[in-house]
C-alpha cells in the first residue's frame, strides 16, 4: 500500500475512535486517549533511531520536554505581547523544528558514540537541558509554569476533543513517516547501521550522514508530540515533563512490541498505554511504572523480539512451513567455531 | 614422568567448511613435534580442536598426563589447561591493558602453578632479560618481538606439561623467528616439556623439532619420522610454494 | 610519474603502525587497469591492513593511496567505495537481519545509485537477481543470512561486492575451506568479472588458486613488501621462498 | 556574590569531601561499566537501596548506617552475582547485550526505585548517627564530620579495591575478563565466574555507597536519578575502569560543582557533570586519565 492511502486509513480509524467516544458523551476516553496516542508518537519516533538503528536513546523525556517548553515560551511571548494566540497545529511544527535541531545537535556531537556511550550521553544531554530550562525564569523556571486552555473550542465542543484529534494526526503521521522509512532507501541503510556500521560503509552507505537523518527525523517527532501537552496538562513543571517515566515509556514500548517494524511500536504503546491508562484509575499511578518496569525486563529475558517476534515464531511454527524450512545442510557436522 | 598426546582420527568443521579431515598426530614424551603447512590449512584448527576450544566432530584426543590419560574430547578449555596443557595461542592474544608481569601473573592462576610462581616468573626473565626491564610496561604498547616473549614467559607461569604453540613466528622480523624458535626449544630442555608446535616457516620450525607433519587441505600430506626425511623431501616445496 | 595514467591504483611508501606494533612499512604498488593481481605473504604480514587502508577502513598515517588519478586521503570508505573501490571482508559480514535479495540491494541503492544511475524497482530486482546468479544464491534470495552456510556466506560476500559494480575488487581470502570445485567457481567468476573489465586483486592462501589466476604476484612479509612480478619468477625468488620455509 | 578567600578555600575543601563520596558511588560502575563491559546504569538504584537498608536498621535498632553497610556486604554481594547470571544466561550468551541489555537495566532501575516508592513513600529519609551534625573548625575552614567520615570511609574501600585487583590473581583476571575472554580460558580462569564475581563485587559496593548517601543528605526513591549521569560522567573521565582516575575525577567533578553552587547556584550544579561528559564523549572517549 501506499503511503498516501495508509495515512487515510490510520487518520479514519482515529476518526472512528473520535466518532465512538463522542457518541457515548464520555470526555474521559479523549483524556486517556490523548496520552496513549502521545504515546504511540513517541515509542514510534524512538524506534526511528532505537529499532531501525539500533542506537538507544535514553534522552525521550527531553525531547518531549524541548516540545513542549517552545510551546510555553511562544505562548509567553503572545501572552506578554498581546499578539494573537498562535493555532496548536502551527505549535507542533515549531517544536518540530526545534527538537530536530536539537536531534542533529545531539547526533553530530555524539557521531563517533556507539552503543553504550551513545546511551549515557543522551542521557547526559537530558540533564543539560533540563539544567537550562530549571534556571530559565522566562519559562517557569523550576517553580513551573501555568496555561490557561479555553474550556471550549469550535466545532469540536471541549478543547479536550480538539488535543485528541491533533494526537490522532500525529500519530497517523507518525506512523506513516516510520513506515514510509521502513520500506525505503533510508530504511535499508538504517538496517545496515543497525547491524554492520564497518561492512556498510563498505558497500558505499554514508553512516555518519544516516545517523544525522535518524536523529534528526527521531527528535522532531517526540518535540512534536510534546508540543500541545502543555494545554492538555494546563501546568508544566521541568520534573515532570523531564521525567523518566517517558523514557522508559519510550523503550519500553517498541521493545515490548518488536522493534523491526513500525507495528511493534504502535502495538507497544496501544497495550501498554491503555493498561497504564486503566492501571492508574483502578489501582494508583504508581504502579503504573512497576508495571512498565516488569514488562520491560520481562519482555527482553522471554521475548527478544517482542510480540512481533512471537507472532512471527507462533506463525512459523505451524507444521506445513515449517517442514519447507528445514535445515538447509542436514548432513553438516556439529562444529562450535 | 614424560607427558604425551595422541590425536586420532579427528575431523572438525565450521558449518559446512571442512577444515580438518581425519589427521592423526602423535606427540610422544619429551618430543618437539611441528605441524608444517601454510596457512589455512588446518593447523589452528587442530590445535583448538586439542584445547577444547573447538569440538571434533568425529576421532579422540588422549593426552597421557603423570601417568593418568586423560580423554580431552568434551572437556572445557579450563579443564584441558589445569590438567597441564597450555597454549600459546596464534596472535599473542595478551591482555594489552595489563603490565607484562600482570599478564606473566595471570599465567600462574591455576593452583599448582601457583606453588611454582617465583621460580617460574625468575626463570621466565632469565630466559627473556628484555621483559624484565619492561615489566612494568603495558603489553599492548611492546613490539612484536616482545609480545611473543611475553606470550611464551605467560605459558611458562602455567608450569605446563604438554605445550602447544601456535604460529609463533607470525608478524615477526626474521631474526625474531629464530630467537623465538630458540626460546621454545630452552624452555622445552629446561622444564622437559612435550612440544606440539604449529609453524609455517618450515627452516625454522625444523631447527628444533623431532619430528613433523604436513598438513594440506586439512589432511596428514606428508609424516616425517625424522627432520632428515623432511629436509630431503621435494613434496615441501611444492605444498608451500604451488610450484 | 610515467605510467601513472594507466595505473587503476597507486600507492606509495604507505606505512600504519599500531601502538608499538608496525604492521606496514613503505609499501609502495601500482596496480593497471585490468590488471590480476594476487597479494600474498604469511599470516600477519599485513594484508588485510593494507586492503583496509587502501578502502579507508583504517587510515594510514604515512604515504599517500591513490585510486583512477586522484588521491583518496581523508575520503570516507563509503565515498572510496563510491569512487569504485568494493571489496570483500575474510570474515563474512553479511546484514544478518536483511535478506541475501536486500543484502545485495545495499550497494545497489547507496553505491551505483550514487554514481548517478536510478533504477526502477523491477530494475533494482534483476540486478540483485543477476548477482545472486552469478553465485548460484539466486533460490536463497529471500533468505536470511543466518539459513547459509559458511561457504555460502563467502559467496554472498562477493555477490555483494560485485553489486557495487566496481573498477577495483579486492578479494580477502574468499576461498578459505572451500572445496576444488568451489575454489574452481569462484575462480572462473573472478576471471569473468576481470574480463568484463574490473581490475582484481585476490587475497589467498590456497597457492592453486593464486598461481592459476594471478598474472602479477606481490608478496608481503612482516608488513613490507618483498616481491613484486610474474608468478612464477616470484615464487623461485629465493627471498620468497626463504619468507615461506624460513631461513 | 562577594568573591572571598575564605569562601574560595570552603568551595574546595567541600567538593573534596564530596568528591571523595562520588569516588565510592562510582566504583562500582567502574567495576562494572568500565571493567567488565556491563552498562549497569540500575547501580544508582542499588545505592538508594543501600540507603534505605542503612535507615531501617539505624531507625529499628539505632545501628550505624556504615557498620549496617559493612554487614551487609556479602547480601549485596549475592544479590550482584544473581544479576549477573541472569544478564549472562538472558543477553551476553545470546549476543544481545547491547540494546537489550541496556533496557534490562533501565527496568530494575525502574522496578527497584518504584517498589521502594510503594513501600516507602516519597517522603525523605534520614539516619542518625553521633558524626551527623558536628562540624570540625580550622580557622575558617569548615569540616563537616558528615562529609569528612563518608569521604574517608570512601578511600579506604577504594584502596582496598585497588589493593584487590592488583593484587590478588582474583583480581587480575578481572581486569583481564575484558579484554580476551579465550586469553583468559587459556590460562585455566572460567570468565563467566570471574564476571560473576567482579559484578557482585561492584553491587557489594553500592551498599557502602548507599550508607554515605544518607549521611551525607536525606534520601527518598527518585534520588538516584541525579547520580546516573554524575557516575557515569565520573567513570568516563577517570579513564573508564582506573580506580586511581576515578578517584581524581570524582574529586574534579566535586570541586566544580561545588564552584558552581557556591558561584552560581546550586539549580546549574547538574549541568556540570554531565556538560563534561559529553564534551569528553565528543572529544576524547578515551577518558582523560585512560591508561
Amino acid at each position: 500500500m501506499r503511503s498516501g492511502p495508509f495515512l487515510l486509513i490510520c487518520l479514519v480509524l482515529g476518526g472512528a475512535v473520535y466518532g465512538a467516544a463522542a457518541l457515548l458523551d464520555n470526555d474521559y476516553i479523549f483524556f486517556a486517549g490523548y496520552v496513549v496516542l502521545q504515546y504511540v508518537v513517541l515509542s514510534t519516533a524512538w524506534n526511528i533511531l532505537g529499532g531501525y538503528c539500533g542506537y538507544v536513546n535514553f534522552g525521550s523525556a527531553a525531547f518531549f520536554a524541548l516540545g513542549a517548553y517552545s510551546t510555553v515560551a511562544i505562548h509567553k511571548f503572545t501572552t506578554i505581547n498581546e499578539t494573537v494566540a498562535v493555532p496548536i497545529p502551527i505549535l507542533v511544527l515549531m517544536a518540530g523544528v526545534v527538537s530536530g535541531v536539537v536531534g542533529y545537535g545531539m547526533g553530530y556531537l555524539t557521531l563517533r558514540l556507539r552503543g553504550a556511550f551513545f546511551a549515557i550521553a543522551t542521557l547526559a544531554l537530558a540533564v543539560v537541558l533540563e539544567t537550562l530550562v530549571v534556571n530559565w525564569d522566562f519559562v517557569g523556571g523550576s517553580r513551573g509554569a501555568y496555561i490557561l486552555r479555553p474550556s471550549e473550542i469550535a466545532p469540536f465542543g471541549n478543547y479536550v476533543r480538539y488535543l485528541f484529534l491533533i494526537m490522532v494526526v500525529l500519530a497517523a503521521a507518525a506512523v506513516t513517516v516510520a513506515r514510509l522509512i521502513e520500506r525505503s532507501r533510508l530504511g535499508y541503510g538504517f538496517a545496515t547501521i543497525r547491524d554492520d556500521e564497518l561492512a556498510a560503509e563498505a558497500l558505499g552507505v554514508p553512516t555518519l550522514q544516516l545517523k544525522l537523518i535518524a536523529t534528526t527525523i527521531s527528535g522532531a517527532l517526540m518535540g512534536m508530540a510534546g508540543a500541545p501537552f502543555p494545554y492538555y496538562i494546563g501546568f508544566l513543571q521541568p520534573s515532570s515533563t523531564f521525567g523518566l517515566d517517558y523514557a522508559v515509556n519510550s523503550i519500553a514500548m517498541p521493545l515490548i512490541g518488536g522493534t523491526t517494524s513500525w507495528v511493534g511500536p504502535v502495538i507497544g504503546a496501544l497495550l501498554l498505554g491503555s493498561l497504564e491508562q486503566i492501571a492508574t484509575v483502578t489501582i494508583s499511578s504508581a504502579i503504573n511504572l512497576l508495571i512498565v518496569g516488569c514488562l520491560l525486563v520481562g519482555f527482553v529475558i522471554v521475548a527478544p523480539r517482542g510480540i512481533i517476534g512471537l507472532v512471527q515464531t507462533y506463525r512459523r511454527s505451524k507444521p506445513e512451513e515449517f517442514a519447507a524450512r528445514r535445515p538447509i545442510d542436514a548432513d553438516a557436522p556439529e562444529a562450535t567455531p | 614422568m614424560a607427558s604425551s598426546l595422541t590425536v586420532s582420527g579427528i575431523h572438525a568443521a565450521y558449518g559446512a567448511v571442512r577444515v580438518i579431515d581425519d589427521v592423526s598426530v602423535k606427540v610422544g614424551g619429551g618430543e618437539t613435534v611441528v605441524l608444517l603447512g601454510t596457512n589455512g590449512n588446518g593447523k589452528s584448527t587442530l590445535m583448538k580442536c586439542i584445547m577444547g576450544i573447538v569440538r571434533p566432530s568425529q576421532g579422540s584426543i588422549v593426552a597421557e598426563i603423570d601417568g593418568i590419560h586423560h580423554d580431552l574430547v568434551g572437556r572445557t578449555t579450563e579443564e584441558i589447561v589445569d590438567l597441564g596443557i597450555a597454549l600459546v595461542p596464534e596472535g599473542r592474544r595478551l591482555f594489552p591493558r595489563l603490565t607484562v608481569e600482570e599478564n606473566l601473573l595471570l599465567g600462574a592462576f591455576r593452583k599448582a602453578a601457583r606453588a611454582q610462581l617465583s621460580r617460574n616468573l625468575d626463570v621466565c626473565f632469565e630466559t627473556f632479560p628484555r621483559l624484565a626491564e619492561r615489566r612494568g610496561q603495558l603489553a599492548g604498547s611492546l613490539s612484536g618481538g616482545e609480545q611473543q616473549m611475553v606470550a611464551l614467559g605467560r605459558a611458562l607461569m602455567l608450569a605446563p606439561k604438554i605445550l602447544l604453540v601456535d604460529e609463533p613466528s607470525v608478524g615477526l622480523a626474521p631474526i625474531l623467528v629464530s630467537r623465538t624458535i630458540e626460546a621454545i626449544d630452552e624452555m622445552k630442555k629446561r622444564y622437559q616439556l612435550t612440544v606440539l608446535m604449529a609453524e609455517q616457516n618450515f627452516t625454522q620450525a625444523i631447527r628444533i623439532a623431532d619430528r613433523g607433519y604436513v598438513i594440506v587441505h586439512g589432511k596428514i600430506a606428508f609424516e616425517g619420522r625424522s627432520t632428515n626425511e623432511l629436509n630431503n623431501n621435494d613434496l615441501i616445496k611444492k605444498f608451500y610454494l604451488g610450484l | 610519474m610515467n605510467g601513472v595514467a594507466n595505473n587503476l591504483l597507486e600507492i606509495d611508501n604507505l606505512g600504519k603502525r599500531f601502538g608499538g606494533f608496525v604492521a606496514l612499512e613503505n609499501i609502495s604498488l601500482s596496480v593497471p587497469n585490468g590488471e590480476r593481481l594476487g597479494l600474498i605473504g604469511p599470516n600477519g604480514s599485513g594484508k588485510s591492513t593494507l586492503v583496509n587502508c587502501i578502502c579507508g577502513t583504517l587510515q594510514n598515517e604515512a604515504g599517500t593511496v591513490r585510486f583512477d588519478g586522484a588521491t583518496l586521503d581523508g575520503f570516507t570508505a563509503h565515498q572510496r567505495t563510491r569512487k569504485g573501490l568494493a571489496r570483500s571482508f575474510q570474515l563474512p559480514r553479511p546484514f544478518a537481519s536483511l535478506s541475501l535479495l536486500d543484502n545485495i540491494r545495499i550497494p545497489l541503492l547507496y553505491t551505483v545509485e550514487a554514481r548517478g544511475r536510478r533504477h526502477s524497482t523491477s530494475e533494482v530486482e534483476e540486478r540483485c537477481d543477476h548477482c545472486l546468479r552469478e553465485v548460484g544464491l539466486q533460490d536463497k534470495a529471500r533468505h536470511l543470512p543466518r539459513d547459509l552456510t559458511q561457504v555460502e556466506m563467502r559467496k554472498l560476500e562477493l555477490a555483494r561486492a560485485m553489486a557495487a559494480e566496481p573498477k577495483l575488487l579486492i578479494a580477502d581470502e574468499s576461498m578459505a575451506g572451500l572445496t576444488h570445485s568451489e575454489v574452481e567457481d569462484i575462480l572462473a567468476l573472478l576471471v569473468r568479472l576481470n574480463e568484463q573489465g574490473v581490475t582484481i586483486i585476490l587475497i589467498e592462501h590456497i597457492m592453486r588458486a593464486v598461481m592459476s589466476f594471478s598474472r602479477r604476484i606481490v608478496v608481503l612479509v612482516s608488513g613490507r613488501k618483498i616481491a613484486d612480478g610474474q608468478p612464477d619468477d616470484v615464487m623461485r625468488d629465493p627471498e620468497v621462498e626463504r619468507a615461506y620455509l624460513g631461513q | 556574590m562577594i568573591f572571598s578567600f575564605d569562601l574560595l578555600i570552603n568551595a574546595i575543601i567541600s567538593g573534596v569531601l564530596i568528591g571523595g563520596f562520588y569516588a565510592a558511588v562510582t566504583a562500582g560502575v567502574s567495576l562494572s561499566f568500565g571493567i567488565l563491559d556491563i552498562v549497569n546504569i540500575a547501580h544508582p538504584a542499588f545505592i538508594i537501596l543501600g540507603s534505605y537498608v542503612a535507615y531501617i536498621v539505624n531507625v529499628s535498632f539505632g545501628f550505624d548506617p556504615i557498620l549496617t553497610a559493612i554487614v551487609m556486604l556479602p547480601a549485596f554481594y549475592i544479590l550482584g552475582a544473581a544479576i549477573y547470571q541472569v544478564y549472562y544466561v538472558s543477553f551476553e550468551k545470546r549476543g544481545e547485550e547491547s540494546l537489550r541489555g541496556l533496557a534490562f537495566f533501565f527496568g530494575l532501575l525502574f522496578i527497584t526505585e518504584v517498589s521502594l516508592v510503594l513501600y516507602f513513600g516519597v517522603d525523605y529519609r534520614y539516619v542518625e548517627a553521633p558524626y551527623i551534625g558536628p562540624t570540625l573548625h580550622f580557622g575558617s575552614v569548615d569540616l563537616p564530620l558528615r562529609l569528612l567520615v563518608p569521604c574517608l570511609v570512601s578511600l579506604l574501600l577504594i584502596a582496598v579495591l585497588q589493593l584487590v585487583l592488583t593484587r590478588t590473581f582474583i583480581g587480575r583476571a578481572i581486569m583481564a575478563v575484558s579484554q580476551d575472554q579465550l586469553a583468559l580460558r587459556l590460562m585455566a580462569i572460567d570468565p563467566i565466574r570471574i564476571k560473576r564475581i567482579a559484578f557482585g563485587i561492584s553491587i557489594a559496593t553500592a551498599s557502602l555507597a548507599g550508607a554515605f548517601l544518607i549521611i551525607i543528605q536525606p534520601v527518598e526513591p527518585s534520588v538516584g536519578r541525579e547520580y546516573i549521569g554524575r557516575v557515569f560522567a565520573i567513570c568516563v573521565l577517570g579513564g573508564m575502569g582506573s580506580l586511581p582516575g576515578t578517584v581524581i575525577a570524582a574529586m574534579l567533578i566535586g570541586i566544580v560543582e561545588s564552584f558552581t553552587s557556591t558561584f552560581y547556584g546550586p539549580s546549574w550544579a547538574p549541568a556540570v557533570s554531565f556538560g563534561f561528559l559529553l564534551l569528553t564523549l565528543a572529544v576524547r572517549p578515551a577518558g582523560l586519565l585512560g591508561r
